[in-house]
């Protein structure tokens, strides 16, 4: 049974995403819950271009090609979001990432959002900085960016550990408003007594759904719920004995 | 032997800048950590570049298909054009591959290694029984909290009134037992984050106390 | 040809790639394990590439705020990675100068990030005390407890409050914890497959333009 | 407007679907930065008003051409509203990115059905909702926020095909409506849509003559007489002039009083014969700075050379015009006229006829004074000064206009950032935690507190069992999962263990899938080891294993082709690894793991490459009851975990570190009481305190 498993999670996975893509086409998707960490960003965004400093984003030390790949695909999904959107109202965020991997695509999201205004020739390489490798480093590298550079708000989203504490701590120091979504234990628990908008575990991955709001996103949200409601009557299933 | 003194120093006396964070942020913690980053960067890249020659150049010279470290030689050069705005799309290629292998490996990850031996860890009955009623009762603890920490995250709700007063009552109920078990649960990862790390700043202080002792001693024994 | 290089070659690559590693894990079959892990290791080769990329860009980003005011520590940051790596590279590649690396790693680099990591310790104190401030909700009291149970559950208490201390961390530890972090991790592999199936399905393409 | 594909009807500016049949409208590419009009991506010039799209100087090379540019991702912002003015529409290009288009759908594997409804109202909160782009259904005139609906122009000039309704061109405009463009074949082109403030300023300069002729009602009485006075001029060729430069100098009659100091180009011969290029050639932005190309970009802090404001180089027409000053006609110095003008001179026969001085009033004395006569007297056959319709050079000035007041306005701002007032007591709450964890961790290193008694850990006993059974000289293989960031924990846990390997004469085989694991593992090693010389004989350093689990198994299979991290050599010539070459050959492997996932990683792989081997673990506190479930199911023959097993476990091999281990753990249990107590303070403060502030 163990080995038929994972099959049996994709391919009911792959059905969900299907059908609610056919069923799509006959009324708008079902909505999701609020999502506070998230919610709150647009407004940010808007409040970040009047007082011209922009929105610090940390995208965590998942490297692309590990383990912890997807939570970082993710965070930059969530991103990307806002990139287009941040782009316009003139003050891009400042993005630190810490691995080298993170750092081309994050990097290809402002360019590809400066040539859908036009005007590639704005586009600062700047915007995203890469701190430290090892993740303790980034967490005090950006904690220093955070107690001295000029930031309105900030994003923690991607794959962290209990180092996150040192950057919220920060933030919290200088009065920053924060959203944060990690989905590692150490992280969670490390982050939730600070002063910041919190998004826990699977909520992560629902940034891209409430943030870039594209359909196959709050599709993809729908599938999870299937899954859940799978998972649990495996459980079921497996505490009466039956596999 | 005066490599190791100039060491002690060295070490103690960037020990105490970082510590100087605690009583507030100063200019000292600042030039150390920006050393810091600096140093922990020129590391990685010494020792990562060193590794990845030392695995690539023999395979370049044996006797297996030379393609088996052209391909990755090639698509990591072609990653370099990331660094230039202008032919940045070159580099699409060494991209594509790190997320698609990546992904790979990461859903083979979370399937294989957490969600089905998660699943199967909840354990059953009969084996809660074999460690008598205790074990029964912790069980069915584990049980409804994990059941309910999965529900407790349902992102859609239903639009119908009537289905949505029945998921309120099921899902909703158990969906907030649920956050109380991840609240458990994130109490404990304080816990031992906060543990850990203590094991380490205790370890530090204790470096600090040693070092300044040792050159007292040295000072001492030099002017005595 | 535009097209083709931008889009559909990287997309057809990520794909192709993603599905064999991910038949690697799933099928018992050794042909597959050998390729995925060929490919994997492939993929260690550009990371590391990746991070002359990172390297570049630390030496841009500091470079550009070196002429700021406070750029006096973007110029200390520049100088000690370029010592940094030309002492560890001389380390690794000559014998010789290895002590010089070793050195640097146990007096600068060791004692800097440790002591970074004990301030760990010290900002979760800061946020613990300064809990009941931002978190009002009921559930707080639990974490409370939990933090306070795990917290004094290691202390070698003497024998009476010790062992009950010790027990009942044991069991906060196996019971009400494992069964929140369970799920937690079962709903992250859950975001997790949804994403890859995004990514391996072409419907995500972050690499594309 | 956007016609649908299928059906064919007419569908509002920037729609994502039909409102009719639903079918998805295709994407529009590029605005044209003069009349804000949608034109396909390849185009070259605007289909409306054929200015040039694309920038002269910089004709992207083939390859570079501009991809269609793919949809704006994410929050797109309010569309255009139909029919809004032109500087406005600029406006909304320049700030805010327009042209919300449908996701294009990508290659294979796009699921997302063609016809993708619209996002749903009801999940997006309103404040998301109104500034998302009205999908297909055009978005009701409320969705619409107020601050931006007032700006929208009253309803804009009709599209062509319908006449244009009278009302919606405010009424006094109406009589001044003059062809702006060359008259389009079959129907009178709309005008393009002056803005009133530049309408305004050229009604009283040039009385239009419209071929129609206008309501008699719409025209101000004081420009009526005007009109009859004007001759049925032919419809002006547009001229390629520079600006002001296209201003006839008036065959006869004085200047009028107020154009004096507008300084005329020398009169140009109305050659009726040279064709005007059409207007499409004339580039309009060649002399002129517009907003996008020349306008230096403005400066915002942190994004230096990009965005840095060079002061604008005025242009050539703005310098001259008002500085010189109008010519006295009493004093002008007699310049010697050139000959080119002299056939232009009066002969001297003709009878000038000499203008009369005024006698009476302040102004007495002057020659060629107006005369008095009924409100502002134009000289009966004085030509129409500009011509009616907008000369290119009124429209480059206006142009010129528009691209200073659609400049971005956002100047960096004077507001700093919110500096929230420090949190209250902020930096008092964190200057005393840290003074009294400092003082905990201290205090027992300095003064003897017998606070706890001697730590108990079972397991550590039995891996020191299964450790001292351990024969001779085996191989044994060390994974060294730890980095400095924890070796203070790790050093400790690790130490004793690694000293009763060496007393037991084990082989040492060091490897990392950590990059700062084998430095960390040679600076324990050193510490350790009682004299150097041996270090060849009992160590073995095999490095960094990149690549994770991958990393992991291709080590196990082949320790033997790795080279030694301290000598360089490769590690099969050494004599410690002569019958070591792969995890076949190990006789034990211990496990130093400070991260979760490590210890998962290696369990896992060794339980595949060679399930007998004894396999034992020194963990960090961190993991501790993570691993405990290995312990239990076998996996793990042993564990040392966290100070407590470190000191369980020196203690039995008594080496003369325990005072260190009882130092480290009174104050580690200091610090822990301090915290526990500094957590139940400030709930109990805040708990009273009341909420954040």
């Amino acid at each position: 049974m163990t080995s038929i498993l994972p099959w049996l999670l994709i391919i009911i996975a792959l059905g969900v995403l299907l059908w609610t893509a056919i069923r799509a086409r006959r009324g708008p998707v079902p909505s999701t819950r609020p999502l506070p960490a998230f919610d709150g960003l647009p407004a940010e965004l808007g409040h970040s271009a009047e007082s011209g400093a922009p929105i610090l984003f940390t995208l965590g030390s998942g490297a692309i090609g590990g383990d912890r790949t997807l939570t970082s695909i993710a965070a930059l999904e969530t991103l990307e979001g806002v990139a287009d959107a941040a782009v316009a109202y003139g003050t891009p965020p400042l993005v630190a990432v810490g691995d080298p991997t993170i750092l081309p695509l994050a990097e290809d999201i402002f360019l590809r959002a400066w040539n859908r205004r036009g005007t590639p020739e704005r586009y600062n390489p700047t915007t995203v900085q890469f701190i430290g490798i090892q993740p303790t480093v980034y967490a005090a590298g950006v904690a220093n960016l955070l107690l001295h550079e000029r930031a309105h708000a900030h994003v923690l989203i991607g794959s962290m550990d209990e180092e996150a504490a040192l950057v919220t701590h920060a933030a919290e120091g200088r009065g920053i408003p924060q959203s944060v979504a990690a989905d590692r234990l150490p992280a969670l628990g490390a982050v939730y007594p600070a002063d910041a908008q919190l998004a826990i575990g699977e909520e992560l991955y629902a940034g891209p759904a409430r943030i870039a709001a594209l359909p196959r996103y709050i599709r993809s949200l729908r599938a999870q719920d299937v899954l859940r409601f799978l998972v649990v009557f495996l459980i079921l299933m497996k505490v009466l004995g039956l596999w | 032997m005066t490599a190791d003194l100039i060491g002690l120093i060295a070490g103690t006396l960037l020990t105490l800048l970082v510590l100087s964070y605690i009583l507030g942020d100063n200019p000292l913690y600042r030039l150390a950590l920006h050393l810091l980053v600096g140093a922990t960067v020129g590391y990685g890249v010494a020792v990562t570049t060193v590794t990845v020659l030392q695995t690539v150049l023999p395979a370049l010279q044996s006797d297996s298909p030379r393609v088996r470290a052209l391909i990755p030689l090639v698509l990591g050069i072609l990653l370099l054009f990331k660094g230039f705005p202008r032919w940045s799309a070159w580099g699409n290629f060494s991209t594509a591959l790190l997320v698609g292998v990546g992904a790979a490996v990461a859903m083979g990850g979370a399937l294989v290694g957490t969600i089905i031996p998660q699943i199967a860890a909840v354990g059953s009955l009969n084996v809660w029984l074999r460690e008598g009623s205790a074990g029964l009762i912790n069980g069915l603890i584990v049980m409804i909290g994990t059941i309910g920490a999965l529900l407790a995250f349902a992102f859609a709700v239903p639009r119908q009134p009537a289905l949505r007063r029945l998921w309120n009552g099921s899902v909703g109920v158990l969906g907030q037992i649920g956050r109380l078990f991840l609240l458990a649960a994130l109490g404990a990862a304080f816990g031992t984050a906060l543990t850990a790390s203590l094991t380490v700043l205790v370890g530090r202080v204790y470096a600090v106390v040693m070092g300044i002792q040792q050159l007292l001693t040295l000072i001492g024994m030099s002017s005595g | 040809m535009d097209r083709l290089v931008k889009r559909i070659l990287p997309t057809s690559i990520a794909v192709g790639t993603g599905l064999l590693v991910l038949l690697g894990y799933l099928l018992p079959v050794p042909p597959l394990a050998s390729v995925r892990d060929e490919l994997i290791r492939w993929a260690v080769i550009i990371a590391a590439f990746a991070f002359i990329l990172g390297f570049f860009n630390l030496l841009r980003v500091h470079s550009g705020r070196a002429r700021k005011p406070g750029g006096i520590y973007s110029v200390i940051l520049i100088l000690t990675a370029l010592t940094s790596l030309v002492l560890t590279l001389a380390a690794l590649l000559i014998p010789s100068l290895r002590f010089l690396g070793d050195w640097w790693f146990r007096y600068v680099l060791s004692p800097l990030q440790a002591t970074v990591a004990g301030l760990i310790a010290f900002v979760l104190a800061v946020a613990a005390f300064r809990l009941l401030r931002h978190r009002r909700e009921a559930g707080v009291l639990v974490f409370l407890v939990a933090a306070l149970v795990v917290l004094l559950g290691t202390l070698p208490l003497p024998a009476p409050a010790g062992n009950w201390l010790a027990n009942l961390r044991t069991w906060w530890m196996n019971v009400p914890a494992m069964a929140g972090m369970r799920g937690l991790l079962i709903g992250v592999g859950l975001g997790v497959l949804l994403v890859g199936l995004r990514v391996l399905t072409g419907s995500d393409r972050p690499y594309s333009d | 407007m956007i016609y649908c594909p299928k059906c064919g009807t007419a569908n509002r500016q920037g729609s994502k679907f039909c409102n009719e049949c639903g079918a998805p409208l295709p994407a529009t590419g590029l605005r044209c930065p003069m009349c804000g009009a949608m034109n396909p991506a390849g185009n070259l010039y605007c289909d409306r008003c054929s200015a040039r799209l694309i920038p002269a100087e910089r004709v992207p090379p083939e390859e570079e051409k501009p991809e269609r540019p793919s949809p704006p991702k994410g929050i797109s912002l309010p569309s255009v509203p139909l029919g809004e003015e032109e500087w406005l529409s600029e406006l909304r290009a320049e700030a805010l990115d327009l042209a919300p288009e449908e996701e294009t759908p990508g290659w294979p594997g796009e699921l997302e059905a063609p016809g993708e409804p619209p996002t749903p109202e009801t999940a997006i909160p309103e404040w998301l909702a109104e500034l998302e782009a009205p999908a297909a259904p055009p978005a009701p005139e409320a969705a619409i926020p107020e601050w931006l609906a007032e700006l929208e122009a009253p309803a804009a000039p009709p599209t062509p095909e319908a006449p244009p309704p009278e009302a919606a061109i405010p009424e006094w405009l109406v009589g001044l409506e003059a062809p702006a463009a060359p008259p389009a074949p079959e129907a009178p082109p709309p005008e393009a849509a002056i803005p009133e403030w530049l309408v305004g300023l050229e009604a009283p300069a040039a009385p239009p003559a419209p071929e129609a002729p206008p309501p008699e009602a719409a025209i101000p009485e004081w420009l009526v007489e005007l009109e009859e006075t004007v001759p049925e001029a032919p419809p002006p060729a547009e001229k390629p002039t520079p600006p002001l430069a296209g201003i006839p100098v008036p065959p006869s009659g004085e200047i009028p009083e107020w154009l004096r100091d507008v300084e005329f180009a020398p009169p140009i011969q109305e050659e009726p014969s040279a064709q005007p290029p059409p207007v499409a050639e004339v580039d309009v932005h060649a002399g002129m700075p517009s907003a996008s190309t020349t306008v230096p970009p403005i400066l915002i802090e942190g994004e230096e050379e990009i965005l840095s404001t060079a002061p604008a180089e005025i242009p050539d027409w703005l310098k001259e015009a008002p500085a010189e000053a109008p010519p006295e006609y009493g004093g002008l110095v007699p310049a010697e006229i050139p000959e080119w003008l002299r056939p232009l001179q009066p002969r001297e026969g003709v009878a000038v006829e000499e203008e009369p001085t005024e006698t009476e009033g302040f102004l007495s004395g002057l020659r060629g004074l107006l005369p008095i006569g009924k409100g502002l007297d134009m000289p009966a056959t004085a030509q129409p000064l500009l011509p009616r319709a907008p000369r290119p050079a009124a429209v480059a000035r206006a142009e010129l206009l528009q691209g200073l007041l659609s400049r971005p306005l956002i100047t960096p701002p004077t507001a700093e950032i919110r500096e929230a007032p420090r949190q209250s007591g902020w930096v008092l709450t964190r200057f005393l935690v840290g003074v009294i964890l400092l003082a905990a961790i201290l205090l027992p290193m300095l003064v003897r507190l017998p606070l706890f008694g001697p730590p108990t850990a079972p397991t550590a006993e039995a891996l020191f069992a299964t450790v001292n059974q351990l024969p001779g000289n085996t191989p044994v293989l060390i994974a060294w999962e730890y980095g400095p960031a924890e070796s203070d924990e790790m050093d400790r846990v690790a130490g004793p263990l690694i000293e009763h390997l060496l007393r037991r004469e084990a082989r040492l085989i060091v490897v990392s899938t950590r990059m700062e694991g084998p430095a960390a593992a040679e600076a324990l090693l050193a510490s350790r080891l009682v004299d150097p010389s041996e270090r060849s004989r009992r160590i073995a350093n095999l490095g960094y294993l990149p690549g994770q689990a991958a990393g992991v198994r291709e080590a196990l299979g082949n320790l033997g082709g790795r080279t030694e991290a301290m000598t360089g050599l490769p590690a099969s010539q050494l004599d410690i690894m002569a019958d070591v070459h792969s995890i076949a050959d190990v006789g034990m492997v211990v496990i130093l793991a400070a991260q979760p996932d490590d210890l998962k990683t290696w369990l896992e792989q060794i339980s595949v490459a060679n399930p007998n081997v004894p396999v034992v673990a020194g963990v960090s506190a961190r993991i501790e009851l993570i691993s405990t479930p290995y312990l239990a199911a076998g996996q793990l023959r042993g564990m040392v975990a966290g100070l407590t097993g470190g000191a369980v476990y020196e203690r039995q091999l008594d080496t003369g570190w325990g005072r260190e281990y009882e130092y480290y753990l009174t104050s580690l249990g200091m610090a822990q009481l301090a915290i526990a107590a500094l957590t139940v303070i400030g709930a109990l403060i805040f708990l009273v305190g009341g909420r954040k502030r």
